[in-house]
């Protein structure tokens, strides 16, 4: 019997500075190869010995099959030490956790709304080009995403480079503040989504700071959205990633388990404590 | 006892306080839990002082003393010393507080009626002795047997800060307190040793005796702090064990009040004030008597120094028997 | 670089910086021999030395561990070698108390110009400390292998 | 996670020879965290740091670690490369594997262990190093003289010639000092009072010295650049401001038996008193001990003939406040008790006299009028026996003192010529250990005591004085012709020790300043700081470090000026970095670390901050003013939570070094 | 059935240790009991219960899960699983043998976790009916039978013997290896569980309503007022935690001797302000939200996800040992009654 809490040893083959605070982690396993399978939304524990373990988005798309990627803010202990390590750092992995975007289901077929801010892209990263790899099973794809500034935008050359240039994709980038270099939307989030009044059709998924999330959905229930029909993604201090060590309980789910993806209306059931 | 209850009453619907800190009724005889009562009712429904109000109060103040408007809190003799320690260490504001001292002749609970051989208790009488009904039948037992550890040794019946009294102003009394660690001290090394082996082996690492303790009121106690060097949440191994309680002792050394709350909560009755009545001990020895919370101006011994205090090789020279 | 040899204690020396640590250099400036085992910290004053750091010491496998400052009367801040004798006058007696051998922590007052006497400490303590063997009771087995 | 660069030194063949530097530079290079490892023959050289300094750029490196001698000899000089590439200076940590590994051990396979554990830990604490700026405090521009002898009055001078302020205080009625009571100076014979008095008239009217004579200093907080002082000045019972010394209410008091202090007590001194004509400041003083109108309030006398109407029977003292950027301490010395000198019957015989009172016997101004005359019969001595290191080179004896008193051979040659010199039929013996003269013409005025003016040196001690029959019976030994000597002398006069003033000692726990074991001020280094006093802003002129003669006082009270200059000059000064820093979020506000500072750095305030649920809590918590604090880190241990860390020695960098060393 | 004189229970203790590790409740130097190996002198408690709960024996305080050896950049693991090994628990009451049944759904779910597993299978669980119930307890409330323990084993003690009675083929395998048993009848026990029974009747808790709590009551209960004033007083300790046998929340952590890194899970406890907190914030920042997850957890999300089944088998271990006197029975009754 495989024990889930042992993990794997996996290396750092490439290290990406996104912005001043991000970077992108490229990790394979001992073999060379991607440690694992994954579905889009879904995260892996990764440690180093020593300093500690911590859970993280998998930011690459599954339809990756050479390797793992994981953008991380610098934040904490963990992140620190990742951000400072060297190509060639072998780190501890063990996943995937959660329950993942439910792509092929509820997505299926759907013109998708995805909504981050900052360090927020890095789950729905997964998704986009989830889906993008299957274009054909999605309707139109609509990208809002903000930052404090420019160079806080991660993947900022990815968007700009490939997304913006695909058909029936429409990014919409903003940044908090006006600042030389930028000729695009300047404003928060929550402002530009109503600005921008998407069809509320859309099905929407939103990763960001707390108090993004919060007024970028009241602006959409304003604008006539179904909380059945917007899905986020959260965090929470975890340890075990496997719905045991209690920590990340929520009422009855475990957001590691039951989670990280849930739909508003299904957060709506839960006890306010997150 | 049933004068306390009337002057919360009195204090509440007087107005000189709006909140009354005291201890209420359990579903049993002995488990009163401290509780704010906020109102007349509250405290005549729930309020009681009785033999098994052992729990010490004054730590509670230092929140509850920060809240908006005045306080009333009861305080036994041993817990006016914490009391007054902790507004030393400017822990508590005063002047949001109403103490009210009221004298006590020891404390029992649930615990140190079952070490006297209670089992399946659903009352008890008070009296010369005390009577206690269980599911087997009445068993009578004296009352110095039932009473908690640090009743047995009680060394003050003096409050020593209050702005009311309920009962006569006491005086500090001779205790033997000490007696315990001077046995321990006149052990060998091997035996006290394996004595606190023993004793400390049980610790389960709950911090109830950390949590209940008013001296140990840090903000962020080191144990729970991962940059302290000795963060740890569970007692890994005998160093673990150790390392906790000395750290412990030493932290609350001389502003322990010996209010014996540690091994009052301690699930697994470890005698952890025997660690501190060492340091009390010691510091009565060598740096001269010193009782923390026992008056407002003393200079606490750590913050202090003789230039002819004893060299620390006074340890070498003392013996396993200090005199 | 292991060197094979028998069993020789880990000695943690603490040093204040303005005598004993100028008083170990004076006893190499005079080229006084004391056993490699002793190891020096520096701290800026004896009452840095918070007992933590003590008993960090034995965790990590010291066994024995020994402060040195100012003399009394000569700290460089005026007072701190007083705060540190009595802390560590409290914190021996309680390691005493609790079984662990006192004679594997120490207190020396070495001044700048004592080199010989910090030399004939350090060789005094490693002898007190061989002869009582590896620290057992205090001794954090995780660290053991 | 830093980028760590080791630097191993050979110290030529100092480290090189006992430790394997190669492997040392190796085994660190696995550590983690390093990206650089070397050794090269001489890191502090110039090649040395620039190997240092371009591989600071080239690997960009965050911490340095040296492995070389003590970081107090090198320490700065390598922050300083490591500044010069931009890196900041405390990022640098020195492993001590030379005074601490290399030059104790001499097996080299147990020497290189050690190195690399040392470097191991030097690693371990500097990837825990954080980056640190150094504060500025200002500088005021006053500096405290304590001490207003020859030492202080030079100082004084010195300063207030450059234009600084500078006050003098000093406990006696006058200044002075010792000086004034000598007769003559060696080696020239020049009067003292000749050469000094003018000194003291210059300080008197320097409009930048100010004097507070027959004052003590009381209290001194603060630190260099800021020194707050506390100076008690007596209640001398006499308006300084209007007695104009006219001397007329010493000469009408009715109190006639008091003690000459100014002549060691040879003779007798009113109740008020002027202690000698040259005083300054020259204004009376009521000795309270012996005025019967401050003892009984009987008398009142001085009162009434003082036409400047200048007493005060109700005088108190005074405590005055001042600030300094710089203390000087010239607190002088004493000659020894010589009551405890039984063999030599100082207390016996009158006619047993110190150095200290020859002096004052041989002085015009002094109680014979500069007749050289037996105190017990006033008659003319006609032998005279010196006695040479009475108390000084005491092996371990609890009456003397194991150090030279280094004056006494010299002003002895000058006692014993002066006799000869003015009183031909005098016989003088001197009686001596060695005879130390290693000054400029010292030998020479020696040769010429013994040469020209025929004093006789005996080497040998005397072993007993007896007063027998007016005479003074001395039984000596002669060590060159190994045989007993008796002579019956008249006089005999006693080289007492000097020791440092008794009021030393608790000024120098005020001014937080070492002393060694004989109580002179320790200085911060003897050969390279002798005027300075480890603690930063103290500085030390004159025998209260440690036996001097007038040249060489002079000279260091001046060398002391100059320092004291030098630090008054700058308008700010760069504090230490390495200071105690409290974590509020933790801060308990007990004030325990307020209680063992002794700095008084630590205040407290009360502070609002975030509580649950959006609400704000009021928190007594402390702060450290980094410009008081010196770094001695009582405050850390004091702290319970752990909120209070020392920068440069924080709680985590001294663990992580004990990890290392243990292993 | 089998019976065993109880002047004979060393020797049955000996035949079980022959090939195993026993734990029988012993106690302690303060007369509270304890579980630990039994070796020979050792006593059998006759208290009604061990301090600590029998979950020790699966799950116990700190477990090293692996370890690590880290060279500049390399990182290799190592294994530190403890080998498996067989072993008994004698003496376990009927209220912790059913936590045995609640830790399983938590840890036996897939993913599994392996070390809980692996002392899960080699344990022969011998439970004990108690005989002398004390007024803390309340498993009655969960229907539990405490006359009828389960286990691999139920055993009974009046005053003269043991009575064995083995449950289940690991049960009836232990059984077959112990020849000291002797044959008895089964209605020897009946006048003993009767009264058991009878005494279980009077508990004061023993048919405590737990009506408030249960599938679904998350919205009922969550925002109730009545959790402020019941977590007033809590000190954020762990001892209800620690000694509840149903409690297992954990943290990893990890221990570094800087050699080698060893990963450990330990207890950790709800009720402690570090559980949740996040260097980002903290989602539940006062004691009141840590003191409500604890009893939530136990009697509605728990639960909610294991068909009705409470997390709290009425030990009365917390009834007993917290410091202030706040437990799960007064959480129920103040809870019940504001439900009202």
């Amino acid at each position: 019997m495989r024990e889930p809490l042992i993990p794997m040893i996996g290396v750092v083959t490439n290290i990406r500075v996104d912005t001043p605070d991000v970077k992108t982690f490229r990790v394979v396993g001992l073999d060379g190869k991607k440690p694992f399978l994954h579905i889009p939304g879904q995260c892996a524990m990764l440690s180093i010995p020593g300093v500690g373990e911590a859970l993280f988005s998998i930011t690459s798309s599954p339809t990756e099959e050479a390797f793992l990627e994981f953008s991380i803010k610098k934040c904490g202990c963990v992140t620190e030490w990742l951000h400072a390590m060297e190509p060639g750092q072998q780190v501890t992995i063990r996943g995937p956790y959660g329950n993942g975007f439910p792509v092929n289901t509820d997505f299926a077929g759907k013109d998708l709304l995805f909504i981050a801010g900052g360090i927020g892209l890095a789950p729905l990263h997964s998704v986009i080009n989830y889906c993008r790899a299957h274009r054909a099973n999605y309707g139109n794809i609509d990208i809002v995403y903000g930052s404090r500034s420019k160079a806080d935008l991660v993947d900022f050359e990815e968007i700009l480079n490939v997304w913006c240039k695909e058909d029936g994709i429409n990014v919409h980038l903003t940044i908090d503040n006006a600042q030389p270099d930028w000729d695009g939307h300047v404003g928060f989030v929550p402002n530009y989504v109503k600005e921008l009044n998407p069809d509320t059709k859309k099905t929407v998924v939103m990763c960001g700071p707390p108090i993004m999330i919060k007024f970028t959905l009241a602006g959409l229930m304003d604008l006539g959205f179904d909380r059945t029909n917007i899905y986020t993604t959260m965090e929470l201090k975890m340890k075990c990633a496997l719905g045991k060590c209690g920590r990340c309980n929520i009422g009855n789910k475990y957001v590691c388990k039951d989670g990280p993806v849930f739909r508003f209306d299904q957060l709506d059931e839960l006890p306010d404590e997150y | 006892m049933q004068r306390v209850k009337e002057k919360a009453i009195e204090l509440l619907r007087s107005g000189e306080v709006s909140r009354v800190l005291g201890w209420k009724t359990g579903e049993f005889f002995y488990d009163l839990t401290p509780a704010v009562f906020e109102s007349v009712e509250e405290v005549e429904k729930g309020f009681v002082f009785s033999l098994f109000s052992g729990a010490n109060l004054s730590k509670y103040l230092i929140a509850e003393s920060k809240k908006e408007g005045k306080i009333a809190v009861f305080l036994k003799p041993c817990d006016s010393f914490s009391f007054v320690q902790l507004q030393k260490e400017h822990r508590i504001k005063r002047e949001n507080i109403y103490a009210v001292g009221i004298q006590c002749d020891g404390m029992c609970d649930g615990e140190s009626l079952r070490s006297a051989g209670c089992e399946g208790m659903t009352g008890v009488e008070d009296g010369e002795s005390l009577t206690v009904h269980t599911l087997y039948g009445d068993q009578v037992i004296e009352k110095k047997e039932a009473l908690l550890g640090k009743c047995q040794t009680c060394k003050s019946k003096r409050i020593v800060d209050f702005d009311e009294l309920i009962g006569q102003q006491g005086e500090d009394v001779p205790s033997d307190r000490f007696a315990e660690v001077a046995k321990l001290e006149a052990m060998t090394p091997e035996e006290r040793f394996a004595f606190w082996r023993t004793e400390l082996s049980r610790c389960i690492r709950c911090n109830a005796c950390r949590n209940v303790c008013p001296a140990c009121s840090c903000e962020k106690c080191v144990f729970d702090n991962p940059v302290s060097g000795v963060q740890n949440k569970a007692v890994a191994d005998s160093f673990e064990e150790n390392m906790f309680h000395i750290i412990r002792a030493f932290h609350v050394t001389a502003r322990c009040t010996d209010c014996g709350e540690c091994s009052r909560v301690c699930p697994q009755n470890i005698p952890l004030h025997l660690l501190n009545r060492k340091f009390i001990k010691d510091i009565n020895e060598l740096y001269g008597d010193y009782q923390a919370g026992a008056d407002f101006d003393s200079r606490p011994p750590l913050m202090d120094f003789r230039m002819d205090d004893p060299e620390p090789s006074v340890i070498y020279t003392r013996g396993g028997a200090a005199k | 670089m292991q060197v094979n040899k028998e069993w020789t204690p880990t000695i943690v020396a603490f040093c204040c910086n303005w005598c004993s640590y100028a008083g170990a250099d004076l006893s190499g400036t005079n080229r006084l021999q004391y056993p490699a085992n002793v190891k020096i910290i520096r701290i800026p004053c004896s009452c840095r030395l918070n007992p933590m750091f003590i008993l960090r010491a034995f965790q990590r496998g010291a066994d024995g561990v020994i402060l040195c400052g100012c003399h009394p009367g000569d700290c460089h801040y005026t007072t701190g070698n007083y705060y540190a004798r009595r802390r560590m006058t409290l914190l021996f007696s309680m390691l005493e108390y609790l079984g662990i051998e006192r004679e594997r922590t120490r207190v020396e007052w070495v001044s700048a110009a004592e080199g010989a006497k910090f030399a004939a400490t350090m060789n005094d303590f490693v002898k007190t400390v061989t002869a009582l063997g590896e620290n057992k009771r205090l001794e954090d087995l995780r660290c053991k292998e | 996670m830093q980028k760590i660069g080791v630097f191993v030194c050979w110290c030529g063949s100092n480290i090189a020879a006992t430790v394997d530097v190669e492997a040392v530079s190796q085994a660190l290079a696995q550590e983690p965290g390093v990206v650089f490892s070397t050794n090269y023959q001489y890191m502090c050289s110039q090649t040395g740091q620039d190997l240092i300094r371009d591989k600071i750029k080239e690997y960009g490196l965050t911490g340095v670690v040296v492995c070389s001698c003590s970081p107090r000899m090198h320490e700065n000089t390598f922050r300083k490369t490591c500044e010069k590439a931009g890196l900041n200076p405390y990022m640098v940590e020195i492993a001590n594997i030379r005074e601490q590994c290399s030059w104790i051990h001499k097996d080299k396979a147990e020497a290189t262990e050690k190195a690399i554990i040392l470097g191991r830990a030097a690693i371990a604490k500097v990837q825990l190093n954080a980056p640190l700026q150094a504060g500025t405090s200002p500088v005021k521009k006053r500096a405290l003289v304590i001490g207003g002898g020859i030492a202080g009055i030079q100082t004084a001078l010195d300063i207030a010639d450059a234009g600084f302020q500078v006050d003098i205080v000093e406990k006696k009625p006058t200044i002075g000092g010792k000086m004034t009571q000598i007769d003559k100076t060696f080696p020239t014979l020049d009067c003292a009072a000749c050469i000094l008095t003018p000194k003291m008239v210059d300080c008197a009217q320097n409009e930048n010295i100010h004097i507070y004579a027959y004052s003590e200093v009381e209290a001194v907080k603060g630190f260099v650049g800021n020194f707050k002082v506390t100076i008690r000045k007596k209640a001398r019972f006499v308006d300084t401001t209007k007695c104009t010394g006219c001397g007329l209410c010493t000469e009408k008091c009715p109190q006639k038996k008091v003690p000459n202090e100014f002549n060691l007590g040879l003779d007798n001194r009113r109740a008020i008193y002027i202690p000698f004509a040259q005083a300054v400041p020259k204004v009376a003083t009521i000795d309270p001990d012996y005025c019967n109108m401050l003892k009984n309030g009987k008398c009142g006398v001085c009162a009434k003939v003082c036409g400047a109407n200048a007493i005060d029977y109700k005088q108190q003292d005074e405590l005055i406040e001042e600030e300094y950027g710089a203390i000087v301490a010239a607190t002088g010395f004493n000659p020894i008790d010589l009551s405890k000198f039984n063999e030599f019957g100082y207390s016996q015989s009158p006619d047993v006299v110190s150095s200290l009172e020859f002096e004052r016997l041989m002085n015009a101004a002094g109680p014979t009028g500069g007749t050289l005359l037996r105190p017990s019969d006033g008659k003319h001595p006609h032998t005279i026996v010196f006695v040479q290191c009475v108390g000084s080179r005491c092996d371990g004896g609890e009456k003397g003192k194991p150090y030279c008193s280094k004056i006494c051979c010299m002003y002895t040659a000058k006692h014993a010529m002066l006799c000869r010199e003015k009183y031909p039929d005098t016989d003088v013996y001197v009686f001596y250990i060695d005879v130390r003269t290693p000054g400029k013409n010292f030998d020479e005025f020696y040769r010429r005591a013994v040469e020209e003016y025929g004093v006789h040196y005996i080497k040998g001690m005397v072993g007993k004085v007896v007063p027998e029959n007016g005479k003074l019976k001395v039984q000596a030994s002669d060590l060159l012709d190994n045989r007993q000597l008796h002579i019956d002398a008249d006089m005999v006069v006693l080289a007492a020790a000097i020791e440092p003033d008794k009021s030393a000692r608790p000024l120098a726990t005020m001014l937080t300043a070492s002393m060694d074991t004989n109580d002179f001020f320790t200085e911060a280094h003897p050969k390279l700081r002798p005027v300075e006093s480890p603690t930063a802003g103290i500085f030390l002129s004159g025998a209260c470090q440690g036996p001097k003669d007038i040249p060489e006082t002079v000279a260091q009270a001046g060398a002391a000026a100059s320092k004291v200059i030098g630090l008054l000059s700058k308008d700010h000064l760069l504090c230490n970095p390495c200071t105690a820093q409290p974590d509020e979020m933790m801060c308990n506000g007990c004030s325990s670390c307020e209680k063992v500072c002794p700095y008084g750095a630590i205040t407290y305030i009360d502070k609002e901050f975030r509580g649950p649920n959006r609400t704000t809590l009021l928190r007594r918590v402390a702060q450290v003013n980094p410009a008081v604090c010196q770094g001695c880190g009582a405050c850390t241990v004091a702290c319970m939570s752990g909120a209070m860390d020392l920068k440069g020695f924080s709680n985590r960098q001294i663990m992580a070094e004990v990890d290392a060393i243990c292993k | 059935m089998k019976k065993i004189a109880i002047s004979e229970l060393n020797s049955l203790f000996a035949a079980i240790a022959a090939d195993r590790k026993l734990y029988i409740p012993t106690d302690d130097s303060t007369g509270q009991s304890q579980f630990t190996i039994w070796e020979e002198g050792s006593i059998l408690s006759r208290n009604v219960n061990t301090v600590r709960s029998a979950k020790d024996s699966f799950f116990p305080q700190v477990e090293n899960l692996m370890g690590f050896k880290v060279t500049g950049k390399q990182i290799e693991l190592i294994e530190t699983r403890d080998p498996a090994e067989s072993f008994a628990v004698f003496g376990v009451r009927a209220c912790d043998v059913r936590s045995f049944d609640i830790l399983d759904r938590v840890f036996l779910t897939e993913p599994v976790d392996t070390y809980y597993a692996q002392r899960r299978e080699n344990v022969c669980i011998i439970s004990l009916a108690c005989g002398k119930p004390s007024e803390t307890c309340f498993c009655t409330a969960f229907g539990i039978d405490p006359a009828e323990p389960k286990g691999d084993v139920t055993c009974w003690m009046t005053g003269e013997a043991l009575y064995w009675q083995p449950n289940t083929e690991k049960g009836e395998a232990l059984t077959a290896q112990l020849s000291v048993l002797v044959d008895a009848d089964v209605a020897d026990i009946e006048q003993e569980k009767a009264a058991i029974r009878a005494t279980a009747e009077k508990l004061p808790f023993g048919k405590l309503d737990l009506s408030a709590f249960g599938q679904g009551k998350t919205k009922e209960l969550f925002n109730r007022p009545e959790w402020k004033a019941l977590s007033q007083s809590c000190l954020g300790c762990g001892t209800c935690t620690f000694i509840c046998p149903t409690c297992q929340c954990y943290d990893i952590q990890e221990f570094n001797n800087g050699k080698t890194v060893k990963r450990f899970r330990c207890w950790d406890s709800c009720m402690y302000s570090d559980f949740t907190k996040m260097s980002a914030g903290q989602p539940r920042p006062t004691q009141t939200e840590r003191f409500r997850q604890r009893f939530m957890h136990k009697l509605v999300y728990y639960p909610d996800n294991n068909e009705g089944i409470f997390a709290c088998v009425g030990c009365g271990r917390c009834l007993r040992k917290c410091p202030i006197h706040m437990n799960i029975v007064k959480v129920i009754k103040t809870m019940g009654e504001g439900t009202k």
